[in-house]
């Protein structure tokens, strides 16, 4: 029973701890480190299925440490936390495997993984976050750990970058900070509840909770790369490709889709939401972003930026899933961020993969590649097509779902988004897939490398190509019982019970 | 056995102890350092003494020579006291095994009679319930301030001290004529006493004002805080850590009992006017404070300005002058005593390994001096304000207040002294995680020394999760009662 | 009122002339004199008013500060003094430079 | 300063008047403080039989107050350890004393010691005490100085040292033996009160007039690396 209840600081614990024993580390002790690391990320991932084994059963999972008078530090194992959980958790153990293939032989791997595993600590706590204090909470550490990261070079353009990458997301705390308190002057609590704990207030508050929403859209949006907010995310390149992959799929901008859904799902709910006329906005500047994110990718002739602003128009769709208001378009939506998440990692491991084993940094030096690394670009050429939303790819589910769900609402202009998007998509992505596979090569690569009988390292090669492998598999099991199609389903129905 | 121990007078210990000690360490010099930090200890164990107490028996006074207020002096100790007791307790200990490490030979030798005389000027300060008492600690706390700045040697250190040393005299002057004009107002210099006679009157006023002035000066309330960037910045790192984290909140404290217990009553309009202008004052402070320390090429500069712009939090509470507002102010006292201290020494493990302190050439000091680096975040986290921090329990409670009472304005100082925080914080991680060109390694920081620093700012972080049980001891013998409630 | 109170006026105007001498003197030396001069100022403020009641003893509690208060302004003296040789043996002035190091 | 006489000018004026408003208010302040109730004086008479000393001044310096006392020992001691601190002066001419000088301190240090122990002696029932006594003590060192006089290696060590923390350690044992033996810190039970405060007074004097005189010397006397 304890145990039990405990198993949300567990799950917290389980990336604290090898990290922080890693941070002391030697840089010569690589087995121990690579031992910590997967055994870290084993544990969480099996703690994460026994928590939604458990949910589905009908136990539930929190536990509460006092913080502030008044205010626990509480984390609680919900349904739309464990989707998040769980995918980080899988994502974490592939980056892993991948980072340590990465980072092979680099200098300071020791700090590196040390801060990884605080950037995925952070990340299941805050999906953990039972109110707004200990979202709060793991927001800011999140921001802390991934600056190393992002700096991890050393060089210049990395502190720049980190720099860049500050001025946006400890901005985007304080306003985070500041809507949160204000907030609790008026509720005097901060507790996620099911369609929201704002609709009682008094009248007189509805400007204020307004500003507030204003606030935490603002806040969230810096990570979530919404669109005045997003300049950090292109810069932040800079770091090793599994940062990239961490930073796009499995935590930053993770983080600010979450927390967005978070308040309006669990702060405001979704009905007194779109009383307040908030929603509405929400979707345009979702849209908005969506389409200047792939207008921007369009035009980017090295690889990762490209990926940057797809991720920038990507994401968005997970706002517009919540901003259009509907039981179906949340569906789309929430399914979207792991359908996104699994997605855009498969690319960048390919990204990584073309730089660390041909010295490939740009598009254009991509002609026929896909003869010289076949597996590499069938993993990404599966996610480029489900990012396009071919079915039966993940992707295509969610903006089939998106699309249903606008039609359902009403709001039939959102489909106009979506198929623009998808052209835009298309046009980014298919060139690449055409010169990968069938222009001719060049007769030498910029940067060439040689791993023996397999194309690139084997660490470097198994996690895209089982991400791209989910990327076709949930796709096509979308309906069964245990995809997370039927998981959202389930979040939805919640939150939009009668 | 129980009763034995709580019947000890553990405040009366508290100032012997530091006394015995600075005295023998003199007699003894070649003692000095076990002597010092077997003191700090048995300090500490003190102060769990009086904690105890305390929480056992509430409030207490205890009257030196049997006498009794108001013809003796009286101690008087709660849950206020308490808290800078046990902030100093924390502090000292950690500053002596630092120094254990950092001072050597003739420096060693008239650190540490220094050292415990200015700790016993503290813990005398923090115990005292006579205004007059009160500035004899002040003088004792500030001559040995001085000298533990000049310790430094150097033309900047020298001129630092000189001009510290002639401002704390300038503050006590100040002090001492408001005290004899409220001795001879209302005859008496016990507080508990004088907020009973005290009422409106041209000598009450003008000792308000006085005491006011003299103190501000000395805690160094934006625009009177010319002259601390300087000294805090030359001294001797654990030095610096003692000044800013200790040495500057001593006059802030009892400023904060006069204001509590005696100044309220004085009259309410000027009273509220003062609060609004002491949180002016400090919001200049915090913005003021945080550019400069902005504009800072040096380390040990920039962590002087930020101690401006982190006291100027403290006046924030003054305005909005509720008991919750209190209880930040009080939280912050603790939690920027623990971090800036980390964050001297720190500076302090810099400066002795790479022989300078420029922050831009930094590179390279997350490599080498990983722990350091630590130590330094670490604690600006809680600087920042950034969760769980000590730090941050505390903005969240002056946020907490200055929204409700619908003072936007405070709110938005807070949030602003934040980013000013983390931007010069981060200024100096950013530089120290870029790459070396060449390594140039010239000295070894003793181990004690790193270890310190970390565990300082560990526990500024870690303050977060103990604001509940910190706020039950801070409260024994109410010392914010004379608050109104709204 | 009695004509002592003008020894307690003394003061006052003893410590504000002490006050305007440390704001206008940059030398140290007179800057040290000024602090003297103000505290001599409080201390006559403190004497003086202990005297006010005719009819009655002088207050012997003022004494006792003021002796107190001149001890400790000996001992600071003393370092100030030895504060201001070492200023001018390190920089060869007699007055603070602004406080901005190189 | 000579290029901005005007703004100077213009400061100083603003300054007058500034420090002359606060010298109105304060006079305005001592004013009023003179039709105020009497202070502690007739509390101090009617304890004075119980404190040991006649003297009302010595009573609240030595017993009723005396942990203020205590405290302004230890000022006194961290000045001294501040100046030595400093490592005194290096350029610091000691001019040999001219005859006037030599003859006048061998004889005034005697005579200066003798009123020493008197004011110390006579701080009990009238004014005098260790402060005075201590004050011409230090006088008399000063003298010794100018003339030349210096400490012997012998004493210049812990001995010098005993002397200059006998008053604070004195008085520290004494208030800890004090509640040791039952009463509060620094208690002293009446019949022991005028002994003991003589004692104290008697090692303040000593250690005062050290310390002036240390202070004066402003430099740590040297011991020669002989141990």
């Amino acid at each position: 029973m304890n145990l039990a209840q405990s198993l949300p600081l567990l799950v917290v614990a389980s990336s604290l701890v090898p990290g922080a024993i890693i941070f002391f580390l030697d840089e010569k002790q690589t087995v121990a480190r690579i031992f910590l690391n997967m055994a870290g990320a084993l544990i969480k991932l099996a703690l994460a299925g026994v928590m939604l084994w458990g949910i589905v059963h009908g136990y539930h999972y929190e536990i509460r440490l006092p913080l502030l008078p008044g205010i626990d530090l509480f984390l609680r194992a919900g349904p739309l936390a464990m989707l998040f959980v769980t995918l980080s958790a899988t994502l974490w153990l592939l980056t892993t495997i991948y980072a340590i293939g990465y980072l092979e032989d680099s200098p300071h791997r020791s700090r590196f993984f040390g801060f990884f595993s605080l950037c995925v600590t952070a990340t299941a706590g805050l999906a953990l976050a039972g109110n707004l204090l200990t979202f709060l909470l793991f927001y800011e550490l999140l921001t802390l750990a991934t600056y190393p990261l992002i700096v991890h070079r050393g060089t210049e353009e990395a502190r720049l970058a980190g720099r860049n990458y500050l001025i946006y997301t400890i901005g985007g705390g304080a306003l985070l900070l500041l809507a949160t308190v204000w907030l609790y002057t008026l509720t005097g609590t901060l507790e996620f509840t099911a369609r929201g704990f704002l609709s009682g207030l008094d009248a007189v508050h509805h400007p204020a909770l307004i500003v507030i929403f204003v606030l935490f859209i603002a806040g969230l949006g810096v990570k979530a790369a919404l669109l005045p907010f997003h300049g950090w995310l292109p810069q932040a390149m800079v770091a090793p490709a599994p940062v990239s992959a961490l930073l796009h799929a499995v935590a930053v901008v993770k983080a600010g889709a979450f927390g967005i859904v978070r308040v309006v799902y669990d702060v405001y709910g979704i009905e007194f939401a779109a009383d307040l006329g908030v929603t509405l906005p929400l979707a345009i500047l979702a849209s908005a972003t969506i389409i200047y994110g792939s207008v921007r990718a369009l035009f980017q002739d090295d690889l990762k930026r490209r990926l940057a602003f797809s991720t920038v128009s990507q994401v968005s769709y997970i706002a517009l899933g919540v901003a259009v208001v509907g039981p179906i378009a949340t569906i789309g939506g929430l399914v979207h961020l792991v359908h996104q998440g699994i997605q855009k990692v498969t690319l960048f491991f390919c990204a990584g993969n073309l730089a660390e084993t041909l010295g490939i940094h740009k598009v254009s030096e991509m002609n026929g590649v896909a003869r010289r690394m076949p597996w590499t670009m069938t993993a990404f050429t599966i996610s480029a097509l489900g990012m396009i939303g071919l079915p039966p790819l993940t992707g295509f589910i969610s903006k089939w779902y998106l699309g249903m769900g606008a039609l359902d609402a009403g709001q039939n202009w959102v489909i106009f988004i979506l198929a623009g998007s998808s052209l835009l998509n298309a046009a980014y992505f298919l060139p690449i897939v055409y010169a990968a596979w069938f222009k001719p090569s060049p007769s030498t690569w910029p940067h060439e490398r040689s791993f023996g009988a397999l194309e690139t390292a084997w660490p470097l090669l198994l996690p895209p190509i089982i991400t791209a492998a989910l990327t076709l598999g949930l796709g096509l099991l979308a309906s069964s019982p245990i995809s997370p199609l039927e998981w959202v389903r389930f979040i939805a129905s919640r939150e939009f019970a009668p | 056995m129980t009763g034995d121990l709580l019947g000890i007078p553990w405040a009366v210990l508290l100032i012997l102890l530091p006394l015995i000690g600075g005295l023998a360490c003199f007699l003894l010099p070649s003692l000095s350092k076990s002597l010092g930090l077997l003191c700090a200890l048995a300090i500490l164990v003190a102060v769990g003494g009086l904690g105890w107490q305390l929480a056992e028996n509430g409030a207490q006074r205890y009257a030196i020579g049997g006498w009794g207020a108001p013809l003796g002096i009286d101690l008087y100790a709660d849950g206020l006291s308490l808290l800078m007791l046990v902030m100093a307790a924390l502090v000292g200990l950690g500053v002596s095994v630092y120094s254990s490490a950092y001072f050597n030979g003739d420096k060693a030798r008239h650190f540490w009679p220094l050292w415990l005389f200015l700790w016993a000027a503290l813990n005398a300060l923090f115990l005292s319930a006579d205004i007059f008492n009160l500035y004899v600690t002040l003088e004792l706390l500030g001559l040995a301030a001085v000298a533990l700045v000049a310790l430094a040697g150097g033309a900047d250190a020298l001129n630092a001290a000189m001009r510290y040393l002639l401002v704390s005299l300038l503050g006590s002057l100040f002090y001492l004529l408001g005290v004899a004009l409220i001795y001879h107002g209302f005859g008496s210099v016990d507080i508990a006493i004088l907020a009973q006679r005290i009422e409106p009157s041209p000598a009450a006023w003008s000792a308000v004002g006085l005491m006011s002035a003299g103190l501000l000066l000395k805690t160094a309330l934006f625009p009177m805080h010319f002259w601390l960037p300087a000294a805090h910045a030359s001294a001797p790192a654990p030095v610096s850590a003692l000044l800013s984290a200790l040495v500057v909140k001593a006059p802030f404290y009892i400023l904060l009992r006069l204001w509590l217990e005696i100044f309220s009553p004085t009259g309410a309009a000027p009273g509220q006017l003062l609060g609004q202008l002491l949180g002016l004052l400090g919001a200049a402070a915090v913005l003021w404070g945080g550019i400069q320390a902005l504009r800072q090429t040096r380390l040990k500069l920039l962590i002087a300005y930020s101690t401006v712009a982190q006291l100027g939090y403290l006046f924030l509470a003054f305005p909005l002058g509720t008991s919750i507002a209190w209880k930040g102010v009080f939280y912050l006292l603790l939690s920027h005593a623990l971090a800036k201290a980390a964050m001297f020494m720190a500076a302090g493990n810099i400066l002795y390994f790479c022989g300078h302190d420029r922050i831009t050439d930094l590179d390279g000091v997350a490599q080498r001096l990983p722990l350091t680096l630590a130590a330094f975040s670490l604690a600006g986290v809680s600087i920042m304000g950034l969760p769980p921090s000590g730090g941050f329990v505390a903005k969240w409670l002056l946020l907490e207040t200055a929204l409700r009472s619908g003072q936007w304005w405070w709110a938005a100082i807070l949030i602003l002294g934040g980013l000013l925080a983390a931007a010069y914080i981060f200024q100096v991680i950013g530089h120290a995680f870029t790459q070396a060109d060449a390594p140039a390694e010239t000295g070894l920081v003793p181990a004690r020394m790193e270890w310190t620093a970390v565990m300082f700012a560990f526990a500024a972080i870690l303050l977060g999760f103990f604001a509940t049980d910190a706020f039950e001891l801070i409260g024994i013998g109410a010392p914010t009662s004379g608050v109104s409630g709204g | 009122m009695s004509y002592i109170i003008l020894y307690a006026l003394l003061g006052v105007g003893l410590f504000v002339l002490g006050l305007y001498a440390l704001i206008i003197h940059a030398h140290l030396l007179r800057k040290i004199l000024a602090i003297n001069v103000m505290g001599t100022g409080v201390f006559l403020v403190l004497v003086a008013l202990a005297a006010r009641h005719q009819d009655a003893p002088p207050d012997p509690v003022p004494h006792a500060m003021v002796i107190t208060g001149i001890v400790v302004a000996v001992s600071a003296t003393a370092l100030a003094l030895i504060l201001m040789l070492k200023v001018y043996a390190a920089t060869g002035k007699t007055e603070l430079h602004d406080g901005k190091p190189d | 300063m000579t290029d901005n006489q005007q703004t100077g000018k213009a400061f100083r004026l603003l300054l007058v008047l500034l420090l002359s408003a606060i010298a109105g208010w304060l006079a305005y302040a001592v004013l009023a403080l003179s039709s105020s109730p009497a202070g502690l004086g007739e509390q101090v008479v009617t304890h004075l039989d119980t404190s040991g000393v006649g003297n009302p001044v010595t009573a609240v310096l030595l017993n009723f107050r005396g942990y203020d006392t205590l405290l302004e020992m230890a000022v006194l001691l961290v000045a001294l350890l501040g100046v030595w601190s400093l490592g005194g002066i290096a350029d610091y001419r000691e001019s040999p004393p001219g005859p006037v000088l030599d003859t006048l301190s061998r004889l005034l240090v005697p005579v200066l010691i003798l009123v020493a122990a008197y004011l110390l002696w006579v701080g009990a029932d009238a004014p005098g005490g260790a402060f005075q006594a201590g004050s011409v003590l230090g006088a008399a060192g000063v003298l010794l100085l100018l003339s030349g006089w210096r400490l012997g290696n012998r004493f210049a060590g812990l001995l010098l040292r005993a002397v200059l923390v006998l008053g604070l350690g004195l008085f520290v044992i004494a208030g800890t033996g004090l509640f040791l033996i039952g009463g509060a810190f620094l208690e002293y039970p009446p019949s022991l009160a005028g002994g003991l405060i003589l004692l104290i007074e008697a090692a303040a004097t000593m250690t005062i007039g050290a310390t002036l005189a240390a202070l004066f010397l402003g430099n740590r006397p040297r011991v020669e690396p002989d141990k």
